[in-house]
C-alpha cells in the first residue's frame, strides 16, 4: 500500500469519525434521556394538534351561548351542535300552523336543498314557538361550502326555489301548497378562517366526524364558548408568535453573532456595542408603540399585509435576536482559537467556509438550548401583552389572552377555577416541555455532563 | 498585569452589589407609612391637574367637589341645588337675570371670599389663555361667548368684558345674566368649571414660576381652595390626601377629618382594596363578578343619566344607507345583553337619551314589541333581514364586512363580541372587530374612519338638550357625518324656546328624527356600580352619580 | 508493614449500556521515599485507581472491592470526614492538567494557602509565608509576584511547579503524580521531573507516579506496574522490566518508543488494534485478540498475576511469560 | 481602563441619542393628540393648548427644543439658551419638560416621585430571586436526579411557565384573604412590597436557578473542583469558595438583562398591586400621548439599563481576570 492511499484511507476513517460520532451520540442520548424525549413527542403533538386544529372534533371557539361560565363536565363525543356550518333560513306563510304541514315543509326544503347543493341538510332550527314562521336548514361543511362561498350556494338554491314555486308557493310532497321564501344564507365555519388549508380541514372533520363534537371537557367562559376550543384554536397564534421570535432569533441572532464573533478585533467591538445600545432601549417601549402606530393606522396598514400579528413577529424578532448574537458571538470566539479551526485557516480554506463548515455545526447546540428559552419568553410576552390589552385580538384568541382573562377569573369572592386550569394546564405544559428538551437537548450535546443524563 | 487594582475593586463589587438593597430600604424608610384616612374611595386613574376649570372627566370632579365650592352644591340623594357660597339666590321674571348673595366665606388660608373672586375666575374660564375645557359652560351667559372667542385681540378685550352679563354690585352680592333661557343654569353653578379659584396665590407663582407655575401652585401647602377639604399630600399615581378645612363655613357639618382619592387603574385590584377594608367604596366591578356582588348588600346598581350606543359612519357605504343601518338597529339582541352579559340591571335602550329625564316624553326607534323579548326580537330580525334584502344585499350581493371600532375594555370588549356574533347570525354579517387604545379609536371616531363605534355619553345634567346637541351638524362631538338640517333646526329652536313644555316637545320631535335617521345605534342606558360600605352614610344612588364627601359620615363608629 | 498497601481494588461505573469495570483487582504496596509508576494505555484504569484511593471518583463511579491501608485506616471504608482530613495533609495529588486544575478565578495565593489554614490553622500571613517558601522551592522566583498571580498568568510549566509545590505544602506521606507532565512539552517535561525527583528525595516523600509514558521511567522510578483494560498486567523494578518485559503487551509498549540507541523505524513498531471498550472485554485474557502469543486457553480463562520465578519481585499476568522469559534470556 | 471608560461613555451619549430621537419620531408618528378626549376641545382651545407646549411649530423646531440646544419659548433666551438660570434648556440641562396630561406635575417631578418606588420593588424583586434562586440551584446540582432536584426543577420551570400575574392572583387570593397576612395592595410600608417583590422577582429565580444549577453541574466536574477535593478541603468551601465562584460567572452575566426585566416588567405587577412606580407611566403615557412623559420615561430606563449593563461588564471583568475590561463584553 502506498503512504498515499494509506493516508487517504486515515482521512477517510476519521471523517467517519467526525460525521458518525458526535451527532449520532448526541441523538443516543437524547433518546435514552426518557424525560426529553417525552417533553419532544408531547411538543410534537402540540404542534400537530395546533396545526389540524379545525380537524378535531372540537366545539367553535367563537360561537357564544350566553349565560354562565360552566365547569367542565365529562362528556364524550355527540352531536351538540356542529357549529361549523352553513346556514339557510327560510321564511314560512303565516297560515303555516300544523305540525303537520311544518314537518312536511321541513321534508321538502330539505329534499330541494340536497338537490341545489349536493348536501346532505338537516333541519337546525324552527321557530321556537310555533307560530313562529321561520326554518333554517343546516348544511354540513363541505369544502366546496366554504364560507366565502355561503352567499353563491344560497343562490343556487334559491334559483331551485325559484323554479319550483308557483305564484310564490311551493308544492309540498304529499300534497299543499305553503308560501316559502328565502330570506337569509350564512356560512360559518365557528372561527371565521380565510385559508384553504384550514377548509380542507374542515371538510375532512366533516368526513370522519360527521356533526359530532367533544362537549366541554375544560367548561366554558362566561360568554359559553369552549375553553378546550379555544386553548386548541389560542395554540396557533401562541405557537407561531413563539416559532417567529425564535426563527427572527435563530436567523439574525446566529449570524450576527458568528459574523462578529469571527471577525474580531474593530468591527466586533462595534457590532458588539451595537448591540448594546439595542440592548438598551426599553423594549416595553418600543412594542407598545408599535401597537398603538398600529391601531392608528391599521387601515393603511392592513393595505400593507400587515397586521397585529405581524408587528408581533417583528418587534418579537427585534427583541430577541439580541441575546443569541451576544452568546453565539462569545462561542465563536472561543471556537476560533481551536486548532481545526487553525487547520482549517491553514488549509487555505475561505472565512465563509471555515464559518459554515467548521464553526456552524460546533454551534448547534448551544442555539439549540438558546431556542428552547427563547420560545417560553417570547410566549410568555405575548401574555404579558395581552394583559395589558395590546394582544391579539377578538374573536382571535391565544394562551395569552386566554391566561389574562384566567386573572379575571381569580378573586376572593369567586375563583372560576377551570378558566384558571386550562391556560395555566396548556401553558405550563408546553413551556415544561420546552424547558426539559432544552436541558436534555444541553446534556446530550455536551458528553461531560456524563451518562446520568440518561438516568433522570 | 497587576491584580491589586481588581482585588480592592472586588471587595467594592460586594458594596456596589449592597448598595440598591441599603438605598431600597432608605426609600422605605422615608416613605413613613398614612395613617388609614377616615374615609378611602377609589377614583379610576389619577386626576389630570387640581384646577377645577382645566379639568374634565369623572374622575377630577370627584376630587373637584372636595376641595372646592361653588355658588350652590348638590343634594346628595335629589341633586337639588343647596345653598354653597350663595346662600340665597333670586332670578327675574325673565328667567334670565339671577342675583346670588354670597355668604361670608372664607379661603383655606383665612383670605375672605367675595363677588370679586368669582368674577375674575368666571373670567379666566373664558379667557384664552387658560385653555379650559369647560369655557362653553358658561356661554349661556350674555356676551360670553363672544369674550372668550375675541379675547385674544388685546384691543378689544376690555370692550368685550364690559358686555358680558356679569357684575359685581358689592363684595357679597354676584349678578349674572344669561343669553338665554337655561333651565339646567342652577345646576351649572354647582360644576366644578365654575368654582372660584384663589387670585393672588395663582398669581403670585405665575410671576415666581413663569415657565412652572402649574406645578408649584397645585402643591400641598400652596393650593389654597374653598371646599369641605383642603390638600394635604399628593403622591402622583397613589392617592390624594384631603384634610378638613377648618375655614370652611359649614365645616362644622362636615364629618371627616380624612378623606383619601387613590388612583386605582386596575378594578380588580380596587376590588380587593375593598374586601380588605381599605377602602370604602369603589365605582366599577369587575364584570365577570357580578352575579357574586349583586348578592351583597353593599353592591346596588341605579339607574344612571348616560347611554350606550354605537356610532355609525354614515358617509360611507355600507352604511350610508338609513336601510342599512336601521337592520343593524334592530338586530341587535338588547334583552339578551343586558340579562346575560352586563347583568347589572342595565335597561335596554332604543333611544338616545337615558331614562329618567323628567317631563321629557322620550322617543324611541320603532321596533317589535311583545311580552316576550325573544319573540319581539326574532321579528324584529325579520324586518331586518327585510331591510337588508330592499338595500338590494342578499345572496346575489353579500353584505360587505363591517369594522367595528371599540376602545381597550372588557366591557366594549363583550359587548362589541356579543353583537358582533348576534349581527353574523341573524344578518349573515361579517364583523370585524377593531380593538384600539383610546386615542386611536377616538382619532379614528373624530376622522370618520370607521364603519361602527362604541360611544356612550354621560349627561353633564339632566336634560335632553345635552344629549341632543352631541348631533348638530357642526357639533364637535358628532364625528357621524350626520347632518340633519330639520333636526339642527327643532334644537336651536328649543334652545330659544322660553316655554319649557314647547322646548321639551320640540326635543323630542328631534330625537325621534334622529332615531329614523340612525346615526347611531342605542343599545342600553348605563347603571352606577357603586360598591359601598353600608355604613358610610350621606353617600345615595342617584342618576348622576355624584356623590359630593361633604355629606358622608359614619352611621356608627368605625372599628 | 507498608507505608501504604492497596488489596484488590476494583472500581465500577455504572452507565447506561452496563457496567464497566473500570480497575479490576489493583494491588501493591508503597514504602517511604519509593516511586511506584503505574503505567498504561489511557482508560487502563489507571488514574481512576488513584482517585478511588483518594474517595475523589466523579458519580457515578464507585469502589466495589478492595483495601487499601494507609497509617492503619482503611481508606475505602473511611467515612468522607476523616478521608478529607488526610488528603492534602497526608495524601496529596497533582493532576494531569495544569491548567484545568488550577481554579482560573483564585490568585495563587489564595489556592496555596486555603488548605494550610484549613488543616493547619495557620494564619494568613503564616500560611502566605510558606506558600511563598514552598513556590521558592519549586523555581517561581520572586514568589511574591507568582502568589498574587491568576492561573492564565502563568506558562504550563510554572503552573505545574505551582501545583506540585500546592501538593507538597503540608509534607504529605505519599503524593499521586497524574501524569504531572503530559500538557507539557518536553524539554519543561525534564524539568518537572527532576524538580519532582528532588523534591521527593529531600522530604522521602512516596511517589505513586501514573503515567502513559515508558520512557519516563528509567531513573525515575524504583518499581513499575503496568495495566492494561483495568487489570495488572505485569510488574516488578523499572530496569527490569524494561530490559526484560514479561508480558507481551509490555514489550509493545516498550517497542513503540523511539529509541536513540538503535536504526530509526518509520513507523514506530505499534501494538495492532485498539484498546478493546470497556463495556465490550474480550473473555479471557483482555490483551488476547491482540497478542502474537495468543493461544486457546488465553481466550477461555483470565490469566493470574503470579510471581515470576527465576526474576526477582517480578510477577506476570500472562500464560507465556516462561517462553518470555526464555526468549529474553537467550 | 480610563479609556474603556470613556470609550462605553461615548457609545452611551450615542444610545441617548438614538433613543431620543428614535422615540420623538415614533411618538409623533402615532395618531391621536394628547389633548383629545370623549368630548371634543373647542377648536379654539386644542389650537391654545398646542401653542402652549409649542405643537404648533415644527417637527425639527419642537425636537431642538426638546433637547435644548435652542430655547424659542417665551422665556427662553434662544442660541444655547435655557430660561435665563441656566446655560442650556431642555434635556441638555436634565429638564424633561412638562407632563402634556398631568398639568401639575413635569416630567422630573413624576419620575422623582416614581422612580425610587419602582427601584426598591425592583431591588427587592432581585433579593428575591437571588435569595431564591441561588441555594435553590446548588442544591438542585448537588443533590442532582434527588427528588430534591426534581422539585426545584419543577418549581423552576412553573415559575417560568405561569405568566407573573396569574401567580399574583393567586397568591393573592391565599395570603390575603385566606390568611389575612398581607394588605392586597397599596404603598407604604415594607409589608407592602412582600407579595409584589415575590411575584415579580419568582420568573427570575426560577431562571437563576437554572443557571446556577447548570453552570454548578459544569463546573462540580471540573479539574479545579477535584484539586480543591483534593486538598482536603471541607465540602461547604468546596462549593461555595470554588464550584460556585466559577459557576456565578454566567448568573452576573445574566444580571444585567434581569435587573432590565425586572424594570420593565414591574408594570404588571405595579399595576395589580396599585405601586406608584414608573412602570405605569411606561405604558399609560404613550397610550395618553404624552409626549413629554413617555419620551421621559424610555430615557430614563434607557439610562438605567445601558449603566446596568455596563455596571454588569465591569463586575464581569473583576470576577473573571482572565477577560481584561476592553473585552469585557
Amino acid at each position: 500500500m502506498s503512504a498515499d492511499a494509506r493516508l487517504t484511507g486515515w482521512l477517510a476513517a476519521a471523517r467517519a469519525v467526525r460525521g458518525a460520532g458526535p451527532w449520532r451520540a448526541a441523538l443516543r442520548r437524547l433518546v435514552a434521556d426518557r424525560a426529553a424525549l417525552a417533553a419532544a413527542l408531547f411538543l410534537l403533538c402540540v404542534a400537530t394538534g395546533s396545526l389540524a386544529a379545525p380537524f378535531l372534533p372540537l366545539a367553535s371557539p367563537q360561537v357564544m351561548q350566553l349565560g354562565e361560565p360552566r365547569p367542565p363536565r365529562l362528556v364524550p363525543l355527540g352531536d351538540h351542535g356542529w357549529a361549523h356550518r352553513v346556514t339557510l333560513e327560510f321564511e314560512l306563510e303565516e297560515a303555516l300552523r300544523s305540525r303537520e304541514m311544518l314537518a312536511r315543509t321541513e321534508q321538502t326544503l330539505v329534499a330541494l336543498a340536497r338537490r341545489a347543493c349536493g348536501a346532505q341538510a338537516r333541519v337546525f332550527r324552527r321557530g321556537q314557538r310555533e307560530e313562529t314562521h321561520g326554518l333554517a336548514l343546516v348544511l354540513p361543511y363541505r369544502r366546496d361550502l366554504d364560507p366565502a362561498r355561503g352567499s353563491e350556494l344560497a343562490a343556487r338554491l334559491a334559483q331551485h326555489l325559484a323554479a319550483e314555486t308557483v305564484d310564490g308557493k311551493l308544492h309540498l310532497r304529499g300534497g299543499g301548497d305553503v308560501a316559502v321564501r328565502l330570506v337569509g344564507a350564512s356560512a360559518t365555519d365557528g372561527y371565521g378562517t380565510t385559508s384553504r388549508f384550514d377548509a380542507w380541514l374542515l371538510a375532512r372533520r366533516q368526513a370522519c366526524f360527521g356533526f359530532w363534537q367533544l362537549g366541554p371537557l375544560l367548561g366554558t367562559d362566561a360568554k359559553g364558548r369552549d375553553l378546550l376550543a379555544r386553548l386548541v384554536f389560542g395554540s396557533r397564534i401562541s405557537l407561531a408568535v413563539a416559532l417567529a421570535g425564535a426563527f427572527v432569533s435563530l436567523f439574525v441572532g446566529v449570524v450576527y453573532g458568528a459574523v462578529s464573533g469571527y471577525a474580531g478585533g474593530k468591527l466586533d467591538e462595534r457590532m458588539m456595542r451595537f448591540v448594546d445600545v439595542l440592548y438598551s432601549i426599553p423594549f416595553l417601549f418600543v412594542v407598545i408603540f408599535v401597537i398603538t402606530l398600529l391601531d392608528a393606522w391599521q387601515a393603511e396598514l392592513a393595505g400593507l399585509g400587515i397586521g397585529r400579528m405581524t408587528a408581533f413577529f417583528l418587534v418579537l424578532g427585534l427583541v430577541t435576536w439580541l441575546t443569541m448574537a451576544r452568546v453565539v458571538r462569545g462561542e465563536v470566539r472561543a471556537l476560533r482559537q481551536r486548532e481545526f479551526v487553525e487547520a482549517a485557516r491553514v488549509l487555505g480554506a475561505s472565512h465563509a467556509r471555515i464559518l459554515a463548515v467548521h464553526i456552524l455545526p460546533h454551534l448547534l447546540g448551544l442555539v439549540a438550548v438558546y431556542l428552547t428559552l427563547t420560545l417560553p419568553s417570547v410566549m410568555l410576552y405575548e401574555a404579558f401583552l395581552s394583559f395589558l390589552g395590546l394582544g391579539v385580538r377578538a374573536p382571535d384568541v391565544s394562551w395569552g389572552l386566554l391566561a389574562a382573562d384566567a386573572l379575571e377569573a381569580i378573586s376572593p369572592l369567586s375563583i372560576t377555577w377551570w378558566l384558571v386550569l386550562g391556560p395555566a394546564l396548556f401553558l405550563g405544559s408546553t413551556l415544561l416541555a420546552l424547558n426539559v428538551l432544552g436541558d436534555g437537548l444541553r446534556d446530550a450535546l455536551d458528553p461531560r455532563l456524563g451518562p446520568a443524563g440518561g438516568a433522570r | 498585569m497587576s491584580s491589586t487594582w481588581r482585588e480592592r475593586l472586588r471587595h467594592g463589587l460586594l458594596l456596589m452589589l449592597a448598595l440598591p438593597f441599603v438605598l431600597a430600604l432608605v426609600a422605605l424608610g422615608r416613605r413613613a407609612r398614612l395613617e388609614r384616612a377616615d374615609v378611602a374611595f377609589a377614583n379610576g386613574g389619577e386626576v389630570t391637574s387640581l384646577d377645577p376649570q382645566v379639568v374634565t372627566g369623572q374622575a377630577e370632579g370627584r376630587v373637584m367637589n372636595a376641595l372646592y365650592e361653588g355658588l350652590t352644591v348638590k343634594h346628595p340623594e335629589t341633586l337639588a341645588p343647596l345653598p354653597g357660597m350663595a346662600e340665597s339666590w333670586e332670578f327675574a321674571e325673565d328667567g334670565l337675570t339671577w342675583t346670588f348673595r354670597l355668604r361670608d366665606a372664607r379661603w383655606s388660608n383665612g383670605d375672605t371670599l367675595d363677588s370679586a373672586d368669582f368674577l375674575w375666575s368666571w373670567r379666566r374660564l373664558l379667557e384664552p389663555e387658560t385653555a379650559a375645557a369647560g369655557a362653553y359652560h358658561l356661554f349661556c351667559v350674555q356676551g360670553a361667548r363672544a369674550y372668550a372667542e375675541g379675547a385674544h385681540d388685546p384691543a378689544r378685550r376690555e370692550a368685550l368684558w364690559s358686555a358680558v352679563g356679569l357684575a359685581a354690585p358689592d363684595a357679597r352680592t354676584l349678578v349674572v345674566t344669561l343669553a338665554r333661557p337655561t333651565p339646567w343654569f342652577l345646576a351649572l353653578t354647582s360644576y366644578h368649571a365654575l368654582f372660584p379659584l384663589h387670585r393672588a396665590s395663582l398669581e403670585h407663582f405665575q410671576q415666581r414660576f413663569p415657565a412652572r407655575w402649574e406645578s408649584e401652585w397645585m402643591q400641598p401647602g400652596h393650593l389654597v381652595t374653598n371646599g369641605p377639604f383642603k390638600l394635604r399630600e399628593r403622591r402622583v399615581n397613589d392617592r390624594l390626601r384631603l384634610v378638613k378645612n377648618p375655614e370652611y363655613w359649614d365645616a362644622a357639618n362636615v364629618a371627616l377629618r380624612t378623606l383619601d382619592v387613590l388612583a386605582l387603574e386596575h378594578v380588580h385590584t380596587a376590588l380587593n382594596l375593598y374586601l380588605a377594608g381599605e377602602v370604602d367604596w369603589i365605582d366599577r366591578v369587575p364584570p365577570a363578578l357580578v352575579e357574586e356582588l349583586l348578592a351583597r348588600p353593599d353592591f346596588r346598581p341605579a339607574p344612571y343619566l348616560a347611554s350606550y350606543f354605537y356610532r355609525v359612519n354614515v358617509t360611507r357605504p355600507p352604511c350610508d344607507d338609513v336601510r342599512v343601518r336601521r337592520a343593524l338597529a334592530l338586530a341587535i339582541d338588547r334583552h339578551a345583553l343586558t340579562t346575560k352579559v352586563l347583568k347589572k340591571g342595565e335597561r335596554p335602550s332604543w333611544s338616545l337619551t337615558p331614562e329618567g329625564l323628567a317631563g321629557y316624553a322620550r322617543p324611541e326607534l320603532a321596533h317589535a314589541r311583545d311580552a316576550a323579548p325573544e319573540a319581539a326580537f326574532a321579528a324584529d330580525c325579520a324586518e331586518a333581514r327585510a331591510l337588508l334584502a330592499a338595500a338590494g344585499y342578499g345572496p346575489e350581493r353579500p353584505f360587505p364586512p363591517l369594522e367595528l371600532h371599540y376602545n381597550t375594555s372588557e366591557t366594549h370588549r363583550d359587548v362589541a363580541e356579543v353583537l358582533a356574533d348576534g349581527w353574523r347570525r341573524t344578518l349573515g354579517i361579517e364583523v370585524v372587530l377593531a380593538n384600539q387604545e383610546w386615542k386611536a379609536y377616538l382619532d379614528a371616531q373624530v376622522h370618520l374612519r370607521y364603519d361602527v363605534s362604541r360611544s356612550s355619553w354621560i349627561g353633564d345634567y339632566a336634560d335632553p338638550q345635552n344629549f341632543l346637541e352631541v348631533f348638530l351638524s357642526d357639533g364637535d362631538n358628532n364625528r357621524t357625518g350626520f347632518g340633519n338640517a330639520e333636526y339642527d333646526r327643532r334644537v336651536a329652536e328649543a334652545a330659544a324656546a322660553r316655554d319649557p313644555v314647547r322646548r321639551l316637545a320640540l326635543l323630542s320631535e328631534a330625537e325621534a328624527l334622529l332615531l329614523a335617521e340612525l346615526p347611531i345605534l342605542p343599545i342600553y342606558s348605563y347603571v352606577s356600580q357603586n360598591l359601598v360600605n353600608p355604613r358610610l352614610g350621606g353617600f345615595f344612588a342617584n342618576v348622576q352619580d355624584e356623590h359630593p364627601p361633604k355629606f358622608w359620615h359614619w352611621k356608627e363608629r368605625p372599628r | 508493614m507498608s507505608l501504604f498497601a492497596v488489596h484488590d481494588l476494583a472500581v465500577e461505573f455504572p452507565t447506561a449500556a452496563g457496567v464497566v469495570r473500570a480497575v479490576d483487582g489493583l494491588s501493591f504496596t508503597l514504602e517511604a521515599g519509593e516511586t511506584l509508576a503505574l503505567v498504561g494505555e489511557s482508560g487502563s484504569g489507571k488514574s481512576q485507581s488513584v482517585l478511588a484511593l483518594l474517595g475523589l471518583l466523579a458519580a457515578p463511579g464507585r469502589v466495589v472491592a478492595g483495601r487499601a491501608f494507609f497509617e492503619e485506616k482503611n481508606l475505602l471504608r473511611l467515612p468522607e470526614r476523616e478521608l478529607a482530613a488526610l488528603r492534602g495533609r497526608r495524601l496529596a495529588v497533582v493532576f494531569q492538567d495544569p491548567l484545568a486544575a488550577l481554579h482560573p478565578l483564585l490568585t495563587l495565593e489564595r489556592q496555596l494557602t486555603e488548605h494550610l489554614c484549613w488543616h493547619r490553622r495557620d494564619t494568613r500571613a503564616a500560611a502566605r509565608a510558606a506558600a511563598a517558601a514552598a513556590l521558592a522551592e519549586v523555581g517561581l522566583e520572586p514568589p511574591e509576584r507568582f502568589l498574587a498571580a491568576y492561573p492564565h498568568e502563568l506558562s504550563g510549566g510554572q503552573r505545574q511547579r505551582a501545583l506540585i509545590a500546592m501538593a507538597l505544602l503540608l509534607e504529605p506521606a505519599v503524593l499521586f503524580a497524574d501524569e504531572p507532565t503530559t500538557a507539557l512539552d518536553v524539554r519543561v517535561q525534564a524539568q518537572v521531573l527532576t524538580l519532582l525527583k528532588e523534591l521527593q528525595r529531600r522530604r522521602g516523600t512516596a511517589l505513586v507516579f501514573v503515567t502513559h509514558d515508558l520512557g519516563l521511567l528509567p531513573g525515575f522510578a524504583d518499581r513499575v506496574q503496568v495495566l492494561y483494560a483495568g487489570r495488572t498486567v505485569e510488574e516488578g523494578p523499572v530496569e527490569a522490566v524494561l530490559a526484560r518485559p514479561l508480558h507481551p503487551y509490555t514489550r509493545g509498549l516498550f517497542a513503540s518508543l523511539p529509541r536513540l540507541d538503535g536504526p530509526l523505524a518509520f513507523p514506530l513498531p505499534s501494538i495492532p488494534g485498539a484498546p478493546p471498550p470497556p463495556l465490550a472485554r474480550p473473555s479471557g485474557c483482555a490483551f488476547h485478540p491482540r497478542c502474537a502469543l495468543a493461544r486457546a486457553e488465553c481466550r477461555t480463562r483470565v490469566p493470574e498475576l503470579e510471581e515470576v520465578r527465576g526474576a526477582p519481585r517480578r510477577r506476570s499476568a500472562c500464560f507465556a511469560w516462561p517462553e518470555l522469559l526464555a526468549e529474553v534470556t537467550h | 481602563m480610563t479609556r474603556f471608560l470613556v470609550r462605553r461613555a461615548l457609545w452611551f451619549l450615542l444610545t441617548v441619542w438614538l433613543v431620543v430621537s428614535v422615540s420623538f419620531v415614533l411618538m409623533r408618528a402615532v395618531r391621536g393628540g394628547p389633548f383629545s378626549g370623549e368630548r371634543a376641545l373647542a377648536p379654539a382651545i386644542e389650537a391654545r393648548l398646542a401653542e402652549r407646549y409649542h405643537l404648533d411649530w415644527p417637527l425639527w423646531k419642537q425636537y431642538l427644543q426638546y433637547v435644548g440646544p435652542f430655547d424659542w419659548s417665551e422665556h427662553g433666551t434662544g442660541f444655547l439658551g435655557g430660561d435665563g438660570t441656566r446655560p442650556f434648556g431642555g434635556l441638555l440641562a436634565l429638564d424633561l419638560g412638562p407632563s402634556f396630561r398631568y398639568r401639575d406635575f413635569t416630567v422630573n417631578d413624576i419620575l422623582a416621585q416614581s422612580l425610587p418606588i419602582s427601584a426598591t420593588l425592583g431591588a427587592l424583586a432581585l433579593l428575591v430571586a437571588l435569595a431564591l434562586g441561588v441555594p435553590a440551584g446548588i442544591f438542585s446540582a448537588v443533590k442532582r436526579g434527588s427528588t430534591l432536584d426534581l422539585l426545584v426543577r419543577l418549581a423552576a420551570t412553573i415559575g417560568i411557565a405561569l405568566p407573573n400575574f396569574v401567580v399574583a392572583g393567586l397568591l393573592l387570593v391565599f395570603f390575603v384573604f385566606q390568611l389575612g397576612l398581607l394588605p392586597p395592595a397599596g404603598w407604604g410600608g415594607l409589608r407592602h412590597l412582600v407579595l409584589p417583590a415575590f411575584v415579580l422577582g419568582l420568573p427570575y429565580a426560577a431562571y437563576v436557578a437554572r443557571l446556577v444549577r447548570s453552570g454548578m453541574l459544569e463546573v462540580l466536574s471540573s479539574d479545579f473542583v477535584r484539586t480543591a477535593r483534593a486538598k482536603g478541603l471541607p465540602e461547604r468551601i468546596v462549593l461555595v469558595r470554588h464550584a460556585l465562584r466559577a459557576a456565578i460567572l454566567p448568573l452576573v452575566t445574566y444580571l444585567g438583562p434581569a435587573t432590565a426585566g425586572i424594570l420593565t416588567g414591574s408594570l404588571v405587577v405595579e399595576k395589580i398591586f396599585a405601586i406608584p412606580g414608573t412602570g405605569s407611566h411606561f405604558v399609560n403615557s404613550a397610550l395618553n400621548r404624552d409626549y413629554t412623559l413617555a419620551m421621559g420615561v424610555t430615557l430614563v430606563y434607557t439610562v438605567l439599563v445601558y449603566t446596568l449593563n455596563l455596571a454588569v461588564d465591569l463586575a464581569h471583568a473583576l470576577l473573571d481576570p482572565r477577560l481584561a475590561p476592553e473585552e469585557g463584553a
